[in-house]
């Protein structure tokens, strides 16, 4: 698969293979990149992806093989190295300095360390040029700590824009992107390739790399198992390439809805930062049915789901759980009362992750059932983490490994046993599937219908329109803190929800009454 | 006995470094008798309290003859184990008197306060303002009783005198003695009673003058400190030499042996002084020492905390 | 004197400013290490060390900045070993820090020891005298309180100035707070977090040494055991207390010296015959903690303090 | 420089970094001693005569090792729930303040009786100290590294004024030192005439206990919870203030059973200069000990041989005795760097 050298190779790796401890992460991977062509790295969760753009960009050490930018074997070991030879990555998880402002996360390093002075005002000047001239909209004097995701992901854009680099590596750009910023950022990609650079792309999301990409390389166990152009293939034969078997999405059937189970009527809550907080917000969860929330992110999202989660109380409004009005609003009382929680951030929230697999499992409910007067029943709880792995498929050598070294897949797998384990009759799903791989994906998908059908009222909160309007027996829409009236399953199409997110028939409303 | 012709065997074992002022004279005296080879000598300095009767213990197990130290705070622990140790003698820094039951331990302290009262006649005579700064590390019945004897002295010549006390907290922090000084001085003293390190030095730097303590440190502040009450550790030591060697220790209170009396404390030689001071004040700390001398008078021991006046 | 007059006396200001300066180097150094992500509590230790280095150095003949460079130079040695062992290997910045503490302080006294075996009291060098600046100093109440101090008590505020400058105007200061914030989105732009925290704690390591040097340089002319006296530890509170900011570092160093120096003078009053000593001598530590508690909004640690960096780690 | 897990350390790999961190410390030693005039071959003979070559050598190993348990314990419990307590100091004073004020006579019990209350005393008012600092934490985000530590200080100056004052012993003849306990108030020695005493039982009892609340209770689930992340832990409905505070009790309780066993145990009175640093070395024994409760004890007399074994040598060859804080710093920084080495491989990239 190694084409031949041509003056329009820009990048080459050559027979990479890592290894961490027994995992073999990477396999003996070659591939090359042409100026001006975009590349696509698809990969179940834990393929290698990562690990391989780490040794382009001289982060890890590869144990064999070699990596060349511009014909130039890279010294390995040393990002400098590949900044300075014109390589840019985006890192799967942002690599910014929260204190720092936007510019100056953006020289960080681009400087020589032993200059008597930063520039400021040269530098700030060359970040506005450059957000102008890409359309990278964010504020360079602003604390990074206080931007967005999507600001954030622009700023690590900019950092690569700002250094002249003329391969781009994109780690999962958009898995925490909205659908708008997710094409706006293919708007400056396109443009970016227009001035001659190169990308590779790495996503989970399939209808992306089929926007984006001309080529599509697949990993498998770190193996580079095929590769397409991507004129030349389908949605379908991707998937099926990458889980190395056919990927069948399951059909959501219509709902019965039962009795309301949780219900807000004019629900407020305090902002909290640059998120607003919820304003006068009515909702109803019933039994037997999925709840969509959909919104732009930053939208009251968080909002909802502390108050659902019990991490904050309304500050006016009345909350009912199953027709009694809630008393002393804390996550332990609303898992007492059967509110079970998927959160948003998996590694910081969902887990702890120098915990063992068993004493994550058992996080929510060593009170209530894994323990007695305040002494813990650990043959109990390791009973129990067996067989969440079991009936979960969490993939792990046992219920002794720490959730640190799990795939996110097979940790989001874990989180979801813990949560339709505790028997709840609600579920509060936040980005059930962000940065999952689409064989888990399925597979979540699945549970939470099958929980739905079992009697539980569910709400989803995501980004991701298709999800929203694939699952959601009702569709709300979230804007600046405000909640659409519901729309039935069906009732909506994608351009009316767009023009509700975009906050247009809030507005509206609010001049009619 | 054969035990007279050989130098013995001494030991010292002090909870702070040698150079405290207290501690030095005690080494001082040992580095002397070494030299004159009554005695071989090693010492451990910075002996935490709590390691104490374990140091003592080692010392007397290697069969030393004679351990000298300082056991204020392990009064209870430390006469445990003289009491394991019959044969050795200790001769130790202690607040309590002698325990005819333990005869291997005698006891001193540092009754210099004879000596402290003539150095503050000294300093009455020299303080114009009547306002003298008195800055002290810990308020221990060592350092309170020569406080008072010094006040005592001042107000024979000065009745009107106002005393200046702080307390640092600390055995070892000069720069917050000069600092403490510093600010008396600022408040109108004119004499300092140099019991810290750091105090003489503020004074010299403000002009002013310092009593000494303890130690003669006019060597190093000619100008500035006028008179020093010294403590001399060899008469107690030199006697509880002559007694083990002779195989007569026993338990004894060698107290005595600071006083002015037997040698063990003095007014340091005026030095750079000399004829600087009134007459009337150098014939009154004749006629005072005279007297103290000679059983007529005897100073007041006050061990209560002194406090500014 | 009531507390009017002590604080509209200048020689009041003068000792605070006096009080101040060694807390000053020592708490920029500290500043700098922790801005970078290493909390450094080897800095008792360090001042030790520094004091005694920079003392026995001009006792050995060298002009008073030798000593001043002598000590800081061992005080950057201290901080190599602190950094080795903290840094690439990652180790418990607590248990390095308290270990090189001890390390640092007994190594002195052994030295000390083996160097003067007989002294009683220990020899004096002759030390920084105050430096009256031209001008400034005949200017009233403030040239007496801030014009009239030793040259390295002016050292200690362009230090502090210059750390401000070099934190927040330069590439390289860019990168010590980057790097305590976020060691990943250094490795990132292609930097050596090992390098810019080690360097940190190297450099810091040698402000501390300087801070304890004044107390045997300038503040007094010889070297005692235990001299040090815990200033060290109150540092790491002063760098808290500065919400880790060189400006606000030196207001809290200030702020203690002025609380220090205000005890000593409230000893003299007549509450002083009142109220025990010690009292007067909790003054600065238990204002300092009211002051915390006052300024009670949450400063901003850095994100990555006493979190080690290692680049394979997942 | 990079550093890589070793998966299955052999024998080795888990013994040969400590015996050359050892070594090393010996080889240090040996260098100083040299430098001041002692003869290095004698060194490590010296040490281990004066830290176990005779039963009472031993015993004050183990005695020295006493507080350092305690502490040790106070610190790994509260570092565990990342409660930053460098107060361990203060709170040792505190247990000791309050054995001394109710164990000189106030309580006329017996010894079955009044020992267990002088203990649970001692305990409240420890927890009561480092209770301060954690509620300033969890309501004004005050950090507890600074309160702590500042409260040593201040103790400190509390204990002085306490012994210049109410506590001083009136026939103590003005020394700052509190009156002797009355004898139900002591706890027996172990062996007659040695200075070991049941205080090093409790010790260990409270290692053994901790253990059992770390790994069988569900307050030591939740410290571990919310010491390794607490907006998890939040999340999961552990409430969180509680247990931070909480663990301030025990930390405290413990490092003050600490104050508690030099004065019923070993001194019999307060006094200032009761622990030479004990709270700062509890630091350095739990974070040797990698925080775990059994490890305490291990680290404390590993910690006490050195420091004792090492005090005695300099005595024996006739070296500054300051060469045995050296040794034990020296040792402890190689051991956790040691420590480390077993289970992680150094690669060079
Ligand atoms: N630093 C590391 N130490 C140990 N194992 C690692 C490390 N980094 C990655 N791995 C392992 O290597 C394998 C590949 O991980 P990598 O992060 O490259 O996957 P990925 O394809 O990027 O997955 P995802 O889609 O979830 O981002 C996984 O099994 C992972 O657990
Ligand atoms: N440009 C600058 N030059 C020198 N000092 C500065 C500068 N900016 C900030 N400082 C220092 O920081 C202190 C507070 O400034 P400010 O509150 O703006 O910092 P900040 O923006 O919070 O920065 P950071 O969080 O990185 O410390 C000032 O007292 C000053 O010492
Ligand atoms: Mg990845
Ligand atoms: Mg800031």
């Amino acid at each position: 698969m190694v084409e031949p050298a041509t003056p329009e190779t820009v990048l080459r790796l050559t027979g990479i293979t890592k290894r961490f401890g027994a995992v073999t992460a990477n396999d003996a991977v070659s591939f090359a990149l042409q100026k001006g062509e975009v590349i696509a790295l698809l990969g179940e969760n834990g393929a290698g992806k990562t690990t391989l753009m780490n040794i382009l960009f001289g982060q890890y050490t590869a144990d064999e093989g070699t990596v060349e930018i511009f014909g130039r074997q890279m010294p390995p070991g040393h990002p400098r190295a590949a900044l300075d030879a014109g390589v840019g990555m985006v890192h799967q998880h942002f690599t910014l300095a929260g204190n720092l402002t936007v510019w100056e996360n953006i020289v960080l390093g681009a400087q020589p360390l032993g200059a008597l002075s930063l520039n400021a005002s040269a530098a700030r000047d060359k970040v506005r040029a450059l957000a102008a001239r890409f359309h990278l909209k964010v504020d360079p004097d602003a604390r990074v700590g206080r931007l967005t995701v999507g600001e954030r992901q622009r700023v690590e854009i900019l950092k690569a824009l700002y250094r002249d680099a003329r391969i781009l590596i994109l780690d999962e750009p958009t898995a925490v992107l909205t659908p708008q910023e997710t094409d706006a950022l293919f708007a400056t990609l396109r443009e970016a390739i227009g001035l001659g650079l190169s990308i590779v792309f790495i996503s989970h999301k399939l209808h992306e790399v089929m926007a984006i990409s001309d080529r599509v390389l697949v990993l498998r166990h770190g193996r580079l198992v095929a590769e397409r152009a991507t004129a030349q293939t389908t949605r379908h034969e991707l998937a099926a390439l990458m889980v190395g078997a056919e990927v069948t999405v399951p059909e959501v059937a219509q709902a019965s809805p039962g009795a309301p189970l949780l219900s807000l009527r004019r629900v407020s809550t305090p902002d909290s930062g640059t998120a607003p907080g919820l304003q006068a917000v009515t909702m109803t969860l019933c039994a037997g049915q999925i709840t969509g929330l959909a919104g732009v992110s930053g939208n009251g999202q968080a909002a909802l789901s502390d108050l659902v989660s019990g991490l904050i109380a309304p500050t006016s409004g009345e909350m009912d759980l199953a027709g009694a009005p809630v008393r002393g609003w804390s996550p332990r009382t609303a898992l007492a009362q059967g509110v079970a929680r998927i959160p948003e951030d998996r590694h910081k929230t969902g887990t702890i992750a120098d915990f063992d697999l068993t004493e994550n499992a058992i996080l929510e409910s060593y009170a209530s059932r894994f323990s007695r007067r305040g002494w813990m029943d650990w043959s109990g709880a390791r009973r129990f983490a067996e067989r969440l792995i079991a009936t979960y498929d969490v993939r792990c050598p046992g219920p002794d490994i720490r959730v640190r070294l799990l795939s996110g897949g097979n940790m989001q797998k874990l989180i979801l046993g813990r949560v339709l384990e505790s028997g709840a009759r609600i579920i509060l799903a936040n980005q059930p599937v962000r940065g999952l791989d689409i064989g888990a994906v399925s597979y979540v998908h699945g549970r939470l219908t099958a929980a739905r059908d079992a009697g539980a009222a569910v709400l989803l909160i995501s980004e991701d329109l298709d999800e929203i309007t694939r699952l959601s027996d009702v569709i709300h829409v979230i804007s600046e803190g405000r909640l659409s009236p519901p729309f039935a399953r069906g009732t909506m199409q994608p351009q009316e929800l767009g023009i509700w997110m975009s906050g247009q028939r809030f507005d509206e409303a609010g001049h009619a009454a | 006995t054969a035990r007279a012709q050989e130098p013995l065997k001494v030991a010292g074992i002090y909870t702070v470094p040698v150079e405290q002022q207290w501690v030095s004279r005690i080494h001082i005296a040992a580095l002397a008798a070494q030299e004159r080879g009554d005695i071989t000598y090693t010492y451990s300095e910075n002996t935490a309290n709590t390691d104490y009767p374990r140091v003592m213990r080692e010392y007397a197990e290697q069969g030393y003859d004679l351990i000298i130290g300082e056991i204020f705070g392990v009064e209870a622990e430390a006469r445990e184990v003289v009491a394991e140790y019959p044969d050795t003698a200790f001769l130790m820094g202690s607040s309590f008197k002698e325990d005819p039951a333990l005869a291997n331990l005698s006891v001193f302290d540092n009754y210099i306060q004879d000596a402290s009262y003539l150095s503050g006649i000294i300093a009455g005579a020299m303080t114009q303002s009547g306002n003298i700064g008195m800055v002290g590390g810990f308020p221990i019945p060592e350092v309170n009783r020569l406080m008072h004897a010094f006040m005592a002295g001042v107000r024979e010549m000065r009745p009107d005198a106002t005393f200046q006390v702080s307390f640092i907290g600390s055995w070892f922090d000069p720069p917050k003695a000069k600092e403490t000084a510093f600010a008396m001085i600022e408040n109108g003293a004119d004499v300092l009673y140099a019991e810290r390190f750091g105090v003489s030095d503020a004074a010299k730097e403000k002009g002013i003058l310092a009593i000494g303590n303890v130690i003669d440190t006019q060597s190093d502040y000619p100008e500035t400190v006028v008179a020093s009450a010294l403590w001399h550790f060899e008469p107690t030591l030199d006697h509880a030499i002559e007694m083990v060697k002779a195989g007569s220790f026993t338990a004894a209170d060698y107290g005595a042996y600071s006083f002015m009396k037997e040698g063990g404390a003095s007014l340091a030689p005026y030095g750079t002084f000399e004829g600087k001071i009134p007459q009337a004040a150098v014939d009154l700390v004749n006629a005072k020492s005279a007297a103290i001398k000679d059983g007529s008078f005897t100073v007041e021991i006050n061990d209560e905390e002194p406090s500014s006046s | 004197m009531d507390l009017f007059d002590i604080l509209l006396s200048a020689s009041f200001w003068a000792a605070t400013i006096r009080i101040a300066s060694p807390l000053i180097f020592a708490t920029l150094g500290e500043l700098i290490c922790e801005r970078a992500g290493v909390l450094n509590l080897g800095i008792e230790g360090i001042m030790v060390a520094g004091a005694f280095a920079g003392w026995v150095a001009v006792l050995n003949g060298l002009p008073l900045w030798g000593g001043v460079a002598v000590a800081m130079a061992v005080g950057m040695a201290l901080g190599a070993v602190h950094s080795v062992l903290s840094v690439p290997f990652g180790l418990s910045q607590h248990v390095v820090g308290v270990g090189l503490t001890l390390l640092a302080s007994a190594l002195t006294f052994y030295t000390y020891r083996v160097m003067l075996p007989e002294v009683s009291s220990p020899p004096k060098i002759a030390a920084f005298q105050p430096y009256e600046v031209p001008l400034l100093s005949d200017l009233p109440f403030f040239g007496q309180a801030l014009f009239s101090q030793t040259p390295l008590t002016y050292a200690a505020f362009v230090l502090a100035g210059l750390v401000a400058l070099v934190l927040y105007r330069t590439p390289l200061g860019l990168a010590v707070r980057a790097a305590g914030e976020s060691p990943a989105a250094v490795a990132a732009q292609g930097l050596s977090v090992t390098a810019i925290r080690m360097g940190a704690v190297i450099v810091g390591s040698g402000f501390m040494a300087v801070g304890g040097a004044f107390l045997t340089m300038s503040a007094f002319d010889s070297f005692f055991f235990e001299m040090v006296n815990g200033r060290g530890w109150i540092c790491i509170a002063l760098v808290v207390f500065g919400a880790w900011k060189p400006g606000k570092a030196l207001l809290g160093a200030l702020l203690f010296a002025a609380f220090d120096a205000l005890q000593i003078r409230l000893q003299q009053t007549p509450m002083g015959a009142l109220v025990p000593y010690q009292v007067f001598l909790m003054l600065p530590y238990a204002l300092s903690i009211l002051a915390l508690v006052v300024m009670s909004r949450r400063a901003e640690v850095p994100a990555a303090l006493m979190v080690p960096f290692n680049k394979g780690e997942r | 420089m990079r550093l890589e897990p070793i998966a299955n350390p052999g024998l080795a790999r888990t013994t040969l970094p400590p015996a050359l961190a050892l070594l090393a410390t010996f080889g240090v030693a040996a260098v100083l001693a040299l430098v001041a005039g002692g003869n290095p071959a004698l060194v490590f003979g010296e040490i281990v005569k004066g830290a176990v070559g005779s039963k009472f050598a031993l015993l004050e190993t183990l005695n020295r090792a006493t507080p350092l348990i305690f502490t040790g314990l106070a610190v790994s419990v509260a570092f565990r729930a990342k409660l930053w307590n460098i107060g361990a100091e203060a709170q040792l004073y505190a247990g000791a303040v309050v054995t001394a004020v109710l164990g000189t006579g106030a309580l006329p019990w017996a010894a079955p009786a009044l020992l267990p209350v002088l203990a649970l005393a001692a305990i409240c008012a420890g927890a009561l100290v480092l209770l301060v600092p954690a509620l300033l934490k969890t309501r004004f985000g005050v950090d507890e590294v600074v309160t702590t530590l500042l409260f040593n200080f201040i103790f400190l100056l509390f204990v002085s004024y306490l012994l210049d004052g109410p506590l001083k012993d009136p026939m103590g003849m003005g020394w700052p030192k509190s009156a002797r306990l009355v004898a139900e108030a002591r706890l027996p020695r172990i062996v007659d005439g040695l200075r070991l005493h049941w205080g090093f039982a409790l010790a260990l009892i409270c290692a053994a206990a901790v253990w059992v609340i770390d790994t069988r209770t569900t307050l030591g689930f939740e410290m571990r919870a919310v010491g390794q992340n607490a907006e998890a832990a939040r999340f999961a409905g552990i409430p969180v203030t509680a247990v931070i505070l909480k663990t301030a009790l025990l930390s405290g309780g413990l490092a003050a059973l600490a104050g508690y066993s030099e004065v019923a145990g070993l001194k019999g009175a307060l006094t200032l200069d009761l622990s030479p640093g004990f709270g700062y070395t509890g630091i350095v024994v739990a974070m040797l000990a990698m925080l775990h409760p059994l490890g305490v004890i291990v680290a404390a007399l590993f910690v006490a041989a050195i420091f004792v074994g090492a005090d005695a040598m300099s005595r024996n060859i006739g070296v500054p005795t300051y060469i045995a804080d050296i040794m034990l710093a020296t040792a402890l920084l190689l051991m956790v760097l040691a420590i480390l080495l077993t289970r992680f491989r150094v690669r060079r990239d």
